[in-house]
């Protein structure tokens, strides 16, 4: 990385003007966001906000109107999901991006797979299943999702929660700037979820910075720096937890109270 | 335009010999200055698509059809309708049901062409012909009228009775080891007589309803060793059918004028369309016999034959 | 850690206040046609279908562009038509039917050979025939429901043996139009016609667009329909959502079954005849399939107007009689509607696209 | 009914000795369970431990491999959710079953459309579309869901939280015995939450027992009447929330505390 | 309302516990051949086709149970065998593709055509089917990929104009064994056999075997096979989740059109003729369905093994020859095929119902 000069108050990842239209719904409307380095930011806001269209925008899962992202302050444009996690923004996506009737394993480094060492794997492309079992396996006792059973098990025989788990396992394991999490412990038990939280204090603690979207307040503040407040498509305010009560957070995603004047 | 125009709807346009058959309309059309519009169906049998070309030639302003009808019964209708609309409607090398259906018949006789191909074989056996084991490699399981006639015309021709001689495989024959399907191609030929021989390695007469199923039984003998000692008869006379009797493949088969016919109904229509004149039969039968002869270079006694030499001469596609 | 508080009060018993009125930047005409696009999936083979008759209209003049050509096409389009309506019911059930054309031509030798073999009233044979029908759309909405054998595989074999029954049933005779004429004059009956000044409609291009109207307004404004999109949308979340998945489907099979014995009585009208090998047997299925998916339905089921399959089958009628009107040769034909087929669902997809 | 005179301890709805297997997973393991009427039972346990299972087999979505399934003290053998409704038993699936392709107002009525009044209705079997819009509007608005912008919107086009919104207005419309909600809360903003527990304070002001599976202890432990705690697929104990707080119930839930004797 | 208790506090930093060791009743023999049933889908299909050689060698005695005869099954179903390896791909990417055959007959009409009419090299002329396979492909996958046009109909259009293309560019040319085995010998390359003691492998059928082998392996064992089931299962999900579901589909129809046109290679072997009216161009596409999903393939995509496309085409071989051995009429040969299909997946279903 040769960015290692920057001032912390350059955003690793941000957005300008971003707009991105469905039909008649403007689901993204002139959109600022700022990421920076080894921050968790939370983002929050009500169903139908725009949440889900940012960071699809931000990972290249949708491309957006109009509007620019940039990434260690050089504008990218991703076309895919691929290209983001080229750059190393790994993202869990609220429907999961997960293919059923493959097996766990296969799930957690599909796109990545590794190749046995050698000419089998050069030549023959074989891959190297030993370790991708076993690396898979352990990220999911990481999480403490060991109730799974079966590594190989396909991903559609698990429950809801395991699910999320897996899909949460495998951006925390791959994503090298970026992790961006839309909602990943809305199906998640209290025990799974404080693993997700302390995962996320984790991931943080190893200096990348990640992006939170939940509805669940009392998470959101307890590991939050900073929270983004979306409403109506864009950025309300963003505010600091340790300013801020949940109350008002609440207040200013649902415009109950006016949105404090400076970010 | 003030052109005449007519029309060639053929029941495919695949089958090397439809082609032909539009070669030689589109050549006398061209020489008597008449416009020609072709169709044909997307399948054997398929009626539907002649139906609609009728009512297309109607619509166009023709003034003649060259019909080979693919169902020659369920066509009659449009037929009537196109000659109520004025059209001169000949038949082509498969007579319509009833057969004064169409103003003419230009055609070969199938039945005459396989009783050929099997007074052949017959005599190509002598005495051995008593106890032949014949394979049957006919055209397609929905029985189209062509395939019908030639395989009871050979039948017939060999002294098998044919039953009922309006449908094929239901002789009781024990001479008749299979009745196969081919779709009259290489493919279905040599298909068809795998099975032949998986049910009796013996067989040593076959009949096939066209030349490239012959060439396809040829390939499935030849694959155990067989192909000298068995013989195979056939109907079309195309070039490449002579070059395989030439070659040994086929035994004999019966040849028909496809060009004929085609060049010849041109020249009806262009009659018809200049004073009203219709076309007269040949003398003794109801159709205008276009003419079938037997090729082979191993005549066999009693039957009338020409040479391969003769045949090439005469070959089409 | 945050504080404890009562964030939730906020929100608790809050009156609903103004939401979400997001800026409409999509109006003035592009966007009244497109909305109007979005809204009516058969608009688009519409469009094509006025397009492809204007193209062959000027191309081939008077000829072409006659009350008496145009109402040609409908009759040369009335079997495929029929067929295509019942395509239309499974292909929105997510399902697809390789048996149609083969349950029509089974269905019209059933009720000639019932009459002219087995003596039985024509009237009678047709509600055979109609039975019969039903009776096939029943075995295989069985298969499909109950045994959960995906539909492809259930009309495929289908498909096979209703075909062999045909041959072996029908004994390989045709029955030719004079003994109908004269002696089952019931079996013609939708080849009658009135004529309106050039224009001839037939009773079976009538009964085919009667057909296609009743169905319209069944998929649109009866429970049934709507339970019939349901089950082509997501049959899993249907069921759980208390949708009778199995029965909706048996009753489309059923329909779709009849439908089919209905267009063999079209036939029999159109041929004045009755032939086991006619080739709608072999090739309607695909034909059929051709007219839904011109019609901009889709394949996965739930989306998507009934009449779009009427205006696919008409456009790939106008474009067949108007290429062998210019004297096409037939695999210039063949070759154009393959085109045609990827290139209309490719408009459609772009116009889709482009309206989103 | 006449069910009038029964004592309040005969249960409403019960599941004895319920067994599911799926392969070599054992989703309800001899598992019982009781619903009173009038209350609001919380069913809570880890990702996994066979909380949908239980619910999907009272409610007919899956038939148990062996157990019995009483309402009001009379064995009833569901075979699909059909029956389940026909009996009075609404239910909000985890997956919420939708059709994605079809308008608000038609998930809304799906299986039991409203028709025109009159012939077109009686022999034709027109529906009426109109009434239907109406009532779905209402409930919509009733929950506070505004934001979805058009009645006759496809549900494809609504944000997940909007999907779950419009899933517990239809069950709480058409409730009349019991209803059961799997996670109703699960990918709702605060406020859309709040609406959905007042909700379902409000369904049980009208005498109508509820089933809630979640994750949210706060949310369980400020409506429920009675905890069901699953662990391992089967009942571990039924907690009174005032008996005992958050802490107890997720001990006893993640197996860090023995649970009490009696239930 | 409850107290506001750090309830969380129960679970943080635990370590693992024991988790759900739930009772496995399901044991014993019965158990581990559910349990392989499951693991290997190709399982079932390959129960039946013993199932039915033992039954018809039961039936036929040695006439059938012979190497000849068996090894003539493997010649006959080779061109379907590689249409239905073709076919396996598309299918698994939830695709279905109905132009295999047409491509490879028109494949098989341009290695003869360049050779006797354009003087090309045989050699050079294989590399050109070859090449022209792939291509036809690459436009299927760009229709299929980029502009999204479903692939059964992207398909279904190609399969009409290469058909058509296919007898516009032969001119109804047949290629005679004669011509081919004196001036091309390496066309007829495939035709060659090696015996073993009764029991004939053609090197076409060798070939066939080779090319399921080398597509088990991609698909098992590589990156790229895992995309192809992923892309299969749910495209979407697998974009997102970082494959290239473009290219991946890409690649599978280009290597789909590689492989039909190497059929078409076979097809010469095999016929020692190059005809474009094989009836391969028209139902090619039909047979190798067919043996895909009597191989148990889901024709919902992500779901089987290639190797069961493999028994699918020789149980089909089995009943065709066996049934015809045993004399039965062609028409009801038809009618028990079609049976079969819907018997086979009706059995597959039902094991897999059972040890679910
Ligand atoms: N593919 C789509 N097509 C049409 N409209 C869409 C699509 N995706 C999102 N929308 C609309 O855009 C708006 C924003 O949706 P988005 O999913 O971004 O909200 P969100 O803030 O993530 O909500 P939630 O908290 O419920 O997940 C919603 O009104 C939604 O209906
Ligand atoms: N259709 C199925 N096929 C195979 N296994 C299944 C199926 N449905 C559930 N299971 C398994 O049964 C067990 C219980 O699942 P269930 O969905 O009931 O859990 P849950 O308590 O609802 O979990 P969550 O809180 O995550 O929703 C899990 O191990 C799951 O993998
Ligand atoms: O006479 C024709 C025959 O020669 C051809 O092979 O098939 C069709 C027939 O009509
Ligand atoms: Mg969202
Ligand atoms: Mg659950």
């Amino acid at each position: 990385m040769d960015q290692k000069g920057i001032s912390v108050m350059e955003p690793i990842l941000s957005g300008k003007n971003l707009v991105k239209r469905y039909g008649k719904v403007t689901a993204l409307d002139h959109c600022d966001f700022e990421l920076y380095p080894g921050e968790i930011l939370a983002v929050i806001g009500d169903n139908g906000a725009g949440k889900s269209s940012l960071i699809k925008a931000l990972s290249g899962a949708t491309i957006p109107d109009s509007g620019e992202v940039y990434l260690e302050g050089k504008q990218v444009n991703f076309r895919s999901p691929i290209d983001a996690r080229g750059a190393g923004i790994e993202t869990v996506y609220q429907t999961l991006a997960m293919s059923p009737a493959l097996s766990i394993a296969d799930n957690m480094f599909m796109g990545r797979e590794l190749k046995k060492p050698g000419v089998m794997g050069s030549v023959f492309g074989q891959l190297d299943k030993k370790r991708m079992q076993d690396f898979a396996r352990d990220k999911l006792s990481e999480l403490g999702l060991m109730t799974i059973q079966n590594i190989n098990q396909a991903v559609e025989t698990l429950s809801g929660g395991q699910r999320q788990g897996v899909a949460v396992a495998r951006a925390a394991a791959f994503g090298s700037k970026v992790i961006i999490l839309d909602e990943p412990t809305a199906a998640l038990g209290v025990k799974e979820s404080r693993k997700v939280l302390e995962l996320i204090l984790d991931v943080r603690s190893r200096g990348i910075p990640i992006i939170l979207i939940s509805h669940n307040m009392p998470h959101v503040f307890e590991v939050a720096d900073r929270i983004h407040v979306h409403r109506l498509g864009k950025r309300l305010c963003v505010i600091d937890p340790k300013d801020y009560t949940m109350s008002d957070a609440v207040a200013f995603m649902t415009g109950a109270k006016e949105a404090p004047v400076d970010a | 335009d003030d052109h005449t125009s007519a029309c060639l709807i053929t029941k495919t346009d695949t089958n090397p010999f439809f082609v032909k058959m539009r070669e030689g309309a589109t050549a006398t059309a061209e020489k008597l200055g008449i416009k020609l519009n072709s169709y044909a169906g997307q399948i054997d049998g398929d009626n539907e698509s002649q139906v609609a070309a009728i009512e297309t030639c109607i619509a166009n302003g023709a003034s003649g059809i060259l019909l080979t009808p693919s169902d020659s019964a369920a066509i009659v209708p449009s037929v009537e309708a196109a000659r109520e609309a004025g059209l001169l409607v000949i038949a082509l090398d498969t007579p319509l049901d009833p057969i004064d259906a169409a103003n003419a018949t230009f055609a070969t006789d199938n039945f005459l062409a396989g009783e050929l191909i099997g007074a052949w074989a017959a005599a190509s056996l002598g005495e051995d012909a008593a106890n032949a084991k014949i394979a049957m490699l006919d055209l397609a399981i929905s029985q189209p009228t062509v395939g019908v006639l030639r395989d009871q015309g050979f039948l017939t021709g060999f002294g098998i009775d044919t039953v009922d001689v309006s449908q094929w495989g239901d002789e009781t024959d024990e001479r008749i080891i299979c009745n196969e399907v081919t779709s009259g191609n290489e493919e279905g030929g040599r298909l068809a007589m795998e099975n032949c021989l998986a049910v009796d390695p013996e067989i040593n007469v076959v009949y096939t309803i066209n030349e490239p199923a012959a060439a396809g039984a040829y390939e499935a003998l030849a694959a155990i060793g067989r192909e000298d000692d068995v013989l195979i008869v056939s109907v079309d006379g195309g070039c490449p059918g002579i070059k395989n009797v030439a070659d040994g493949v086929i035994g004999a088969t019966s040849q028909q004028y496809p060009l004929l016919m085609a060049s010849l109904g041109i020249e009806a229509i262009a009659q018809f369309a200049a004073d009203g004149t219709l076309p007269q039969n040949t003398e003794g039968k109801n159709f205008l016999d276009t003419g079938v002869s037997l090729v082979t270079d191993k005549p066999a006694e009693g039957v009338e034959s020409i040479s391969v030499a003769e045949g090439t001469d005469l070959c089409w596609g | 850690m945050a504080e404890a508080d009562n964030y939730e009060d906020t929100v608790k018993g809050k009156k609903e206040v103004d939401f979400a009125q997001f800026e409409d930047t999509k109006s003035g005409l592009l966007g009244r046609i497109q909305h109007a696009l979005h809204v009516n999936p058969a608009l688009v083979p519409l469009i094509i279908l006025v397009f492809a008759i204007a193209l062959f209209g000027l191309l081939l003049g008077q000829r072409f562009f006659s009350a008496g050509t145009l109402t040609l096409i409908l009759q040369q389009v009335q079997i495929v038509g029929v067929l295509a309506a019942a395509q239309t019911l499974i292909i929105l059930t997510a399902g697809i039917d390789l048996s149609v054309g083969a349950i029509a031509v089974l269905s019209s030798v059933i009720m000639g050979q019932m009459t002219f073999r087995y003596g039985v009233p024509a009237e009678i044979s047709i509600l055979i025939g109609f039975a019969f029908g039903a009776g096939i759309g029943a075995v295989s909405g069985f298969l499909v429901s109950r045994i959960k054998i995906p539909p492809f595989i259930v009309t495929l074999g289908i498909w096979q043996v209703v075909l062999a029954a045909n041959y072996l049933f029908a004994n390989n005779q045709t029955i030719r139009s004079s003994d109908l004429r004269a002696e089952a004059p019931a079996l013609l009956f939708l080849g009658n016609r009135v004529e309106i000044g050039g224009a001839n409609f037939t009773f079976g291009v009538i009964l085919m667009i009667l057909i296609f109207i009743a169905l319209g307004y069944a998929l649109r404004s009866t429970a049934w329909g709507r339970h019939v999109y349901a089950v082509g949308d997501d049959p899993e979340a249907a069921q759980l959502a208390g949708v009778n998945v199995k029965r909706t489907l048996m009753s489309v099979y059923m329909l779709t079954g009849l439908i089919c014995a209905v267009a063999g009585w079209v036939m029999i009208g159109r041929f004045s005849s009755v032939s086991p090998s006619a080739s709608t047997g072999v090739i309607g299925n695909i034909q059929s399939i051709t007219a839904v998916v011109i019609g901009g339905l889709s394949l996965f089921g739930g989306r998507g107007s009934i009449y779009g399959a009427l205006f696919g089958a008409m456009i790939v009628g106008v474009f067949e009689l108007g290429l062998r009107m210019a004297g096409a040769d037939p695999q210039w034909t063949f070759m154009l509607i393959g085109m045609l087929i990827i290139g209309a669902v490719g408009l459609d997809q772009w116009i889709r696209k482009v309206s989103a």
